[in-house]
C-alpha cells in the first residue's frame, strides 16, 4: 500500500505510443468493410454468404480486439476470462440453435416477408386478458 | 360398460400404461438407493458427532496426510451407480418413450389441442385424416377452428375434456396449444409432455387397463390452471369402436369448452 | 469522495492489472454474454423461419456502411486520444476525444435518419419479427453508444481537473476498451442485419 | 469513476468522523455499512417472501375458506370475501419465488456476507470500487420496492411464476413491472460481481496467495463469475420479453395464437422454448449462486468449531470451480419435457450426473472434516451441521429429477418443490442463519444470545422439515404444483391433508423466527461483548470488532493458510493467519 501510494505521487512520465500500427489496422478494417458489403451483392447460396459475412466480421473484430484493445501482449488472466466467455458463448449458441433446428419438423415455421409501405400502422395487439371475473 | 377411476392414494398411482412400469422401476430403484445412502451416511455422521464432541483435555487431531482418494471414495460409488443408471436405464428407456413412435397406421392417432383452460380432442374419423384447422375460424362453438368445408373434416369428431383410447393399441397424440404452454399429464400413465403453441409435439401411450383416468395440466397456464381437467376413457377395442361410431352422426355438435365464468 | 479513497486504485500485486482495467474487462465479458444472447435469439428465430428477407432488400446498406466507417474511425480517434494522454499532450487528447464524440453523434444521427425512414414507411418493431430483431438489436447498440458518449464526455470535461491524476490514463484506456467493444458489436450487426 | 485522489488510510479514518449521517449510514461507500444494509434488507425481503407463502399455504390447507383475520385486509377484487382467488394465488406464487431468489437469498449470500466479509478476509481496506458498491445497493433496493409495488399497481403483480414462461407471460397482466425490476436487479448483481472479482483478484494482503484464501472467499469468487457470465443472458432475454410486451414484437410468440377466443395480432415467428433456454441458462448457475456461498459459510464454521483444518481444502476448492463451470452446461435438465428436441435430453442428462460428482465431493470433505475434531456445539455450528444432512436430502432428491425418465413423472409435481426447497431453504438459508450467529460478533462487537439461538435452531430445523418433507410424498402421488385449488383433481385429493401439515409447520416456523429477530436487535445493543469469541484464525478477526473505517489499523501480512487449528506444539489451539512466524 505504501509503495503504491509512493508510485501514485511520483510525476507521470510521458510515454510515446507508436500509432503507426493502428493506422495499418484502420486501413485493413476499411478494406474489409468494403469487401463484406461487396460480397453481399453476389448471389451465392445463402449459407456461403452467411459464412463469408461472419468470417469477415470475425476477422475485423479480432483485429480491433488484438490491436485497438491491446489484447496482444495482455495478461493471462484476461485471456482466461475471454476463453471462459468463448466457451459459454459457444454453448449458448450451440444448444438453442441445435434444438430449434432439430425441432423444425415439429414446428410450423412461418415465412417472414416485408411488404413495402403498408397503408397504416398495424393495430396494437389486444393482448390483455379480459376483465377478471 | 361400467368404468371407474382407479383408487388414488398416497404413493404412485396405479400403473396403467406399457411404460409406466419402467418409470416406476427407476423411481423405486433410485429411492431405495437414496434411503440406503442417507441412512448409512446418517449413521456415520451421528457417530462422528458423538465420538468427536469436545472433551476437556482432548485436542483435535490434525490429519498428517491427506488422501484425496479417500474423500472421493463416496463419489466413485455414486458415479458407478449413475453411469449404470444412465447407460442401462435412462437413455434406452427415454429413447423408447420419447424418441420412437408407433407407426400411425397401427396406432389410434388423435390431436389434442390445449387452450386456456380446456383440452380439445380431435379424432380423424373413419377416413383417418384430420380436417384442416385455422385460427381465424376459432369460435366458442368451434374451439379448435376446424374448417368444415374441408372434406377431411366432415367425419372428424371434436370433444372437449374427454379422451377415448382403445386397449391393446398405442395412441399417438399430437399435442398442440392455441395460446400458452400447457402440460399433458396423466399420472396413471406416467406420461407428461408440454404442449407448446406453434408446435406439434407427438407423444404416445398404450394403456393396459380399462377404466377412467385423469388428465391434468402440469404447466402453469393462467388463473384456471388447476381447473384444467379432462377425463381419459380407456375402453376395450370393441367398446371403443362402438363409441366412435356413436359419435359420427353428429360431428357438428362439438362440445363447448368448460365455462369458467369469463 | 474522501472516504472512498481508502481503496487505493493501484496495480494489483497479484494480477498485474489496475482495478479499472480488470473491472472493465470483466464488464466487457458480461457484455459479450449479453450480445451473444441477442445474436443467439436472432439466429434461432431466423433459422427457424421458412424464409427471411435479405437485409439489403429492406434496409439501407449505404447508410449502414457509412455508419461502419464512422464507428471504426471513432475507434481510431479514441486510441489516438489515449496515445496523446500517455504522451502527456493535453490539447491533442482533447482534440481526439472531441472528435470521437463528434463521430459518435454522427453515428446516432445517421441511425435516427434510418429509423425515421422506417417509421415513415410504417415499419415498426411490431410489423414483423424481422423488424423486431432489427429495432431491438440496433436500439440496444445505440443505447451502448449513448453510454459511451456519456463516459467519453465525462473524461473530456474531467481532463483539465484530473490531468495529473495518475489514474486518469487508466480511465481513458478503460473508456477506450468499452468504445472498441461497441465498435465490435456493430461490426457483427452490419452483416447480420444488413447484408445477409 | 473511482476515487478522486489517493492518500494514506489513517488520514481517512480521521476524515470519516466528519461524514454526515446520510453519508455514513445511508449513502455510504463503506463495504461494511453496505454489507449490513444488504443484510437487513435481504432478511426483510426473505420475511416478505415467507409471508406471501404463508398466505398461499392457507389456500392449500383450507381451500375455499376465507383467510382468518387477514382476509378482510385483502383487496375484495382479488380475495372476494377473504377467499384467495386464483389470480391472487398466482401473484403470490410468482412473487414468492422471485423475491426469495432474486431479492432474498442472492443479495444475502453475495451482497451481505460477501460485501462484509470478503474485503476483511483478504485484508483489504474496502472493495475495489466503493461507489460502484453503493450503486449496486441503491439499484437493488429500488428494484425490490418496485417489485413489491407491483402488487398495488393496476394489473397487479406478475402471475406467471418466477420462471415467467411466454406466451403466458406475454399475455398476463403485471409482467411489465416484473421485467423492469428484473433488469435493474440484474444490473445491480452484475456491478456487484465485477466488484467482488476485482477486489479478490487485486486487493489481497501480502502473502495471501490463492491457496491460502478461506473457502468462503473462493465460494464468493465462483459465485461472482456465475453472476457475471450467466446473468447477462437473462437480462437480454428479459429485454426481448419486455419488447414483446411493450413494442409488440414476437420474439417468443409463434403465429396463429388464439387467446380466449380472440386471435392474437402478433405477427409471430418467435419460439416460446427460446425463452426457456435463455432463462435456465441463467437460472441453473443461479442455483449454485444460492448454494456456493452458504457452503463457504459452512466450511468456515466447521473448521472453526472442529478446531482442525478442513479435510481436503484443495478438493473443496477444485470442486467449487468444477461446479461453477459445469453449471453452465446443465440447464436443460429443467426442460426435459418442455418440447425440446428429445435427443438433447441425453446430453443434459449426462452433464447433470457429472455435476453431482463435485457436489458429493464437497459434502464428503465436510463430513470427513468432523473426524478427529474437537467439536464445539455452538449455535452457528448447529446450523452448519444441520446443513449437511438437509443439503444431502436436497441433493439426493435431485437424482430422480435429473434422470430424464423418472423426471417425466416427477416434473412439475410437489416433488420438485420439496427438492429445491431442501437445497435452498434447509440448505442455504439455514447455513446463512448460522453465518449470522457466527459473524454477529464481528459486525457489532457483541455475541448473540446462545439460549435463544438454540431455541431458534431446533424450532427452525423441525418446522422446515415439517414444511418440506410432506411435499415428497405429495409429489410421488402426482400432486401438481402451482395449483390454486388442490381439490379439483382426484389424484391430488388424497394427499391434500399433507398440505395442512406443511401449512401448520410453516406458520410455526414463522413463530420460531421471532426469537431470532428479537435476539438480533437486542444483542446489537445489549449482547455480551466479544472481539474474537470463536478464536478464529481468518483475517477478518485480525481487526477490531466492529472494524473501524478502513478496516485494518495496519494492513496485515499473511503467513499461513486459513485454518491453522490445533497445530502441534503451539501454545493455543489456533494460530491466526497474520501471526508472524515466530509465534
Amino acid at each position: 500500500m505504501t509503495t503504491a501510494t509512493a508510485q501514485a505521487r511520483s510525476p507521470i512520465a510521458p510515454q510515446h505510443v507508436d500509432v503507426k500500427p493502428y493506422m495499418y489496422v484502420f486501413a485493413g478494417l476499411l478494406c474489409l468493410t468494403v469487401a463484406t458489403v461487396l460480397v453481399s451483392y453476389f448471389d451465392w447460396s445463402p449459407w456461403l454468404t452467411i459464412f463469408i459475412g461472419l468470417a469477415i466480421a470475425t476477422v475485423k473484430a479480432s483485429l480491433v480486439a488484438t490491436f485497438f484493445m491491446h489484447l496482444k501482449g495482455e495478461r493471462v488472466i484476461i485471456y482466461g476470462l475471454l476463453g471462459l466467455c468463448a466457451v459459454f458463448v459457444a454453448v449458448l449458441f450451440a444448444i438453442p440453435i441445435t434444438d430449434s433446428q432439430a425441432n423444425m419438423g415439429r414446428r410450423q415455421p412461418i415465412a417472414v416477408v416485408v411488404e413495402e409501405a403498408k397503408p397504416a400502422a398495424p393495430a396494437l395487439p389486444a393482448k390483455a386478458l379480459p376483465a377478471t371475473p | 360398460m361400467n368404468l371407474n377411476y382407479p383408487k388414488y392414494g398416497w404413493g404412485l398411482p396405479v400403473a396403467a400404461s406399457t411404460y409406466a412400469r419402467d418409470i416406476d422401476f427407476g423411481i423405486r430403484l433410485i429411492h431405495y438407493a437414496m434411503f440406503a445412502i442417507f441412512i448409512l451416511w446418517g449413521i456415520f455422521f451421528t457417530y462422528l458427532l458423538i465420538r468427536y464432541r469436545r472433551r476437556d483435555g482432548v485436542p483435535a487431531e490434525r490429519e498428517h496426510e491427506h488422501h484425496p482418494i479417500k474423500s472421493l471414495m463416496p463419489d466413485l460409488i455414486v458415479m458407478v451407480f449413475e453411469i449404470g443408471l444412465i447407460a442401462f436405464y435412462a437413455i434406452p428407456v427415454w429413447s423408447r418413450i420419447k424418441q420412437t413412435f408407433p407407426d400411425p397406421k397401427d396406432a389410434n392417432e388423435i390431436n389434442v389441442i390445449a387452450e386456456q383452460f380446456a383440452w380439445n380432442v380431435q379424432y380423424p374419423g373413419p377416413d383417418g385424416k384430420f380436417g384442416k384447422r385455422s385460427p381465424d375460424l376459432v369460435h366458442f362453438s368451434n374451439p379448435i377452428g376446424l374448417d368444415r368445408s374441408d372434406p377431411a373434416a366432415k367425419d372428424d369428431v371434436v370433444l372437449a375434456n374427454e379422451i377415448h383410447m382403445p386397449l391393446g393399441k398405442p395412441t399417438l397424440i399430437h399435442l398442440m396449444s392455441k395460446d400458452v404452454i400447457h402440460s399433458f399429464f396423466i399420472p396413471s400413465f406416467r406420461i407428461k409432455q408440454d404442449a407448446v403453441p406453434g408446435m406439434d409435439i407427438p407423444v404416445w401411450v398404450q394403456p393396459t387397463r380399462p377404466g377412467l383416468y385423469e388428465l391434468s395440466c402440469a404447466q402453469l397456464c393462467g388463473f384456471g390452471h388447476s381447473l384444467m381437467r379432462a377425463e381419459v376413457v380407456v375402453q376395450t377395442p370393441a367398446d371403443y369402436a362402438a363409441w366412435l361410431k356413436s359419435q359420427e352422426p353428429a360431428p357438428a355438435a362439438a362440445a363447448q369448452p368448460q365455462n369458467l365464468g369469463f | 469522495m474522501s472516504s472512498s479513497a481508502v481503496a487505493v486504485n493501484y496495480p494489483g500485486e497479484h494480477s498485474g492489472l489496475t482495478n479499472a482495467k480488470l473491472g472493465i474487462w470483466l464488464f466487457l465479458a458480461s457484455e459479450v454474454m449479453l450480445f451473444a444472447t441477442l445474436f443467439t435469439s436472432y439466429l434461432v428465430i431466423r433459422l427457424g423461419s421458412s424464409s427471411w428477407p435479405r437485409g439489403w432488400e429492406v434496409l439501407n446498406v449505404p447508410l449502414g456502411t457509412i455508419n461502419t466507417f464512422v464507428l471504426i474511425t471513432s475507434s481510431v480517434t479514441i486510441i489516438l486520444a489515449y496515445a496523446k494522454c500517455m504522451a502527456r499532450d493535453k490539447a491533442g487528447f482533447k482534440t481526439y476525444m472531441a472528435l470521437t464524440l463528434a463521430l459518435a453523434f454522427v453515428f446516432l444521427g445517421i441511425k435516427s435518419v434510418e429509423w425515421g425512414t422506417k417509421f415513415r414507411a410504417h415499419h415498426f418493431p411490431s410489423t414483423n419479427i424481422f423488424f423486431g430483431v432489427y429495432f431491438v438489436l440496433t436500439g440496444l447498440h445505440a443505447l451502448h453508444v449513448i453510454g459511451g458518449i456519456i463516459l467519453n464526455s465525462v473524461l473530456l470535461f474531467m481532463a483539465d481537473k484530473h490531468w495529473d491524476d495518475p489514474l486518469f490514463a487508466g480511465r481513458v484506456e478503460a473508456a477506450g476498451l468499452y468504445w472498441h467493444f461497441v465498435d465490435i458489436v456493430w461490426i457483427f450487426l452490419l452483416p447480420a442485419l444488413y447484408l445477409l | 469513476m473511482a476515487n478522486q485522489h489517493v492518500s494514506d488510510p489513517t488520514e481517512h479514518a480521521h476524515a470519516s468522523h466528519e461524514l454526515s449521517f446520510w453519508r455514513k449510514y445511508v449513502f455510504s461507500v463503506d463495504h461494511k455499512v453496505i454489507g449490513l444494509q444488504y443484510c437487513i434488507t435481504a432478511w426483510i425481503f426473505l420475511l416478505i417472501g415467507f409471508s406471501l407463502m404463508m398466505l398461499m399455504r392457507w389456500q392449500l390447507a383450507f381451500p375455499y375458506q376465507p383467510v382468518p383475520f387477514l382476509g378482510r385486509f385483502l383487496s375484495p377484487h382479488l380475495a372476494p370475501n377473504g377467499v384467495i382467488s386464483a389470480e391472487l394465488y398466482n401473484q403470490l406464487g410468482a412473487m414468492h419465488g422471485t423475491i426469495m431468489v432474486f431479492l432474498g437469498i442472492v443479495p444475502l449470500a453475495v451482497g451481505a456476507f460477501g460485501n462484509y466479509l470478503v474485503p476483511l478476509q483478504i485484508g483489504a481496506p474496502d472493495m475495489a470500487f466503493p461507489r460502484l458498491n453503493m450503486m449496486s445497493y441503491w439499484l437493488y433496493l429500488p428494484a425490490g420496492l418496485l417489485m413489491l409495488a407491483s402488487f398495488f399497481l393496476p394489473g397487479g403483480a406478475a402471475q406467471s411464476g418466477w420462471t415467467s414462461y411466454p406466451p403466458l407471460a406475454d399475455i398476463n397482466p403485471g409482467q411489465t413491472v416484473w421485467l423492469l425490476a428484473m433488469v435493474i436487479i440484474i444490473t445491480s448483481s452484475l456491478l456487484g460481481s465485477i466488484n467482488f472479482l476485482v477486489t479478490t483478484l487485486n486487493m489481497r494482503a501480502k502473502g495471501l496467495t490463492l491457496s491460502r484464501l478461506p473457502v468462503f472467499v473462493w465460494s464468493e469468487m465462483v459465485a461472482s463469475v456465475l453472476l457475471l457470465l450467466a446473468f447477462p443472458p437473462l437480462e437480454a432475454a428479459s429485454i426481448l420479453q419486455l419488447a414483446d410486451r411493450v413494442l409488440h414484437t414476437s420474439f417468443y410468440i409463434p403465429a396463429g395464437l388464439v387467446v380466449l377466443g380472440v386471435p392474437s395480432t402478433a405477427t409471430g415467428g418467435g419460439q416460446p422454448i427460446l425463452w426457456q433456454h435463455l432463462f435456465w441458462f441463467l437460472a441453473h448457475p443461479e442455483v449454485y449462486v444460492l448454494v456456493l456461498p452458504p457452503m463457504g459459510i459452512v466450511a468456515e464454521i466447521i473448521a472453526n468449531n472442529t478446531r482442525k483444518p478442513l479435510h481436503g481444502y484443495k478438493t473443496i476448492v477444485a470442486s467449487m470451480i468444477a461446479i461453477g463451470f459445469m453449471s453452465f452446461i446443465v440447464w436443460a435438465h429443467h426442460m426435459f419435457i418442455s418440447g425440446m428436441a428429445p435427443a438433447l435430453s441425453n446430453f443434459f442428462l449426462v452433464t447433470t450426473m457429472i455435476i453431482s460428482v463435485p457436489s458429493v465431493a464437497i459434502l464428503t470433505c465436510f463430513i470427513y472434516s468432523l473426524k478427529g475434531g474437537s467439536i464445539r456445539f455452538t449455535t452457528p455450528m448447529l446450523f452448519a451441521l444441520a446443513f449437511l444432512p438437509m443439503f444431502g436430502i436436497g441433493g439426493l432428491t435431485g437424482l430422480p429429477l435429473g434422470i430424464s425418465v423418472t423426471d417425466i413423472y416427477l416434473h412439475d409435481t410437489y416433488y420438485v418443490i420439496g427438492h429445491f426447497h431442501y437445497v435452498v431453504v434447509t440448505g442455504s438459508i439455514v447455513a446463512m442463519m448460522g453465518g449470522v450467529y457466527h459473524w454477529f460478533p464481528k459486525w457489532f462487537g457483541r455475541k448473540m444470545n446462545d439460549t435463544l439461538g438454540k431455541v431458534h435452531f431446533w424450532g427452525t430445523l423441525l418446522c422446515m422439515n415439517g414444511v418440506f418433507f410432506p411435499m415428497f410424498i405429495q409429489g410421488m402421488a402426482g400432486q401438481d404444483r402451482r395449483y390454486w385449488d388442490p381439490m379439483t383433481q382426484l389424484h391430488n385429493v388424497p394427499t391434500q391433508p399433507l398440505h395442512v401439515v406443511s401449512s401448520i409447520s410453516a406458520w410455526t416456523l414463522f413463530l420460531f423466527q421471532l426469537p431470532f429477530i428479537y435476539n438480533f436487535f437486542h444483542s446489537m445493543f445489549h449482547g455480551e461483548k466479544a472481539d474474537n469469541p470463536w478464536e478464529a484464525t481468518t483475517l477478518e478477526w485480525a481487526c477490531p470488532s466492529p472494524p473501524p473505517h478502513g478496516n485494518f489499523v495496519k494492513i496485515p501480512r499473511v503467513y499461513r493458510g486459513p485454518y491453522e487449528y490445533s497445530v502441534p506444539g503451539a501454545k493455543t489451539d489456533w494460530i491466526a493467519q497474520d501471526a508472524p512466524e515466530a509465534a
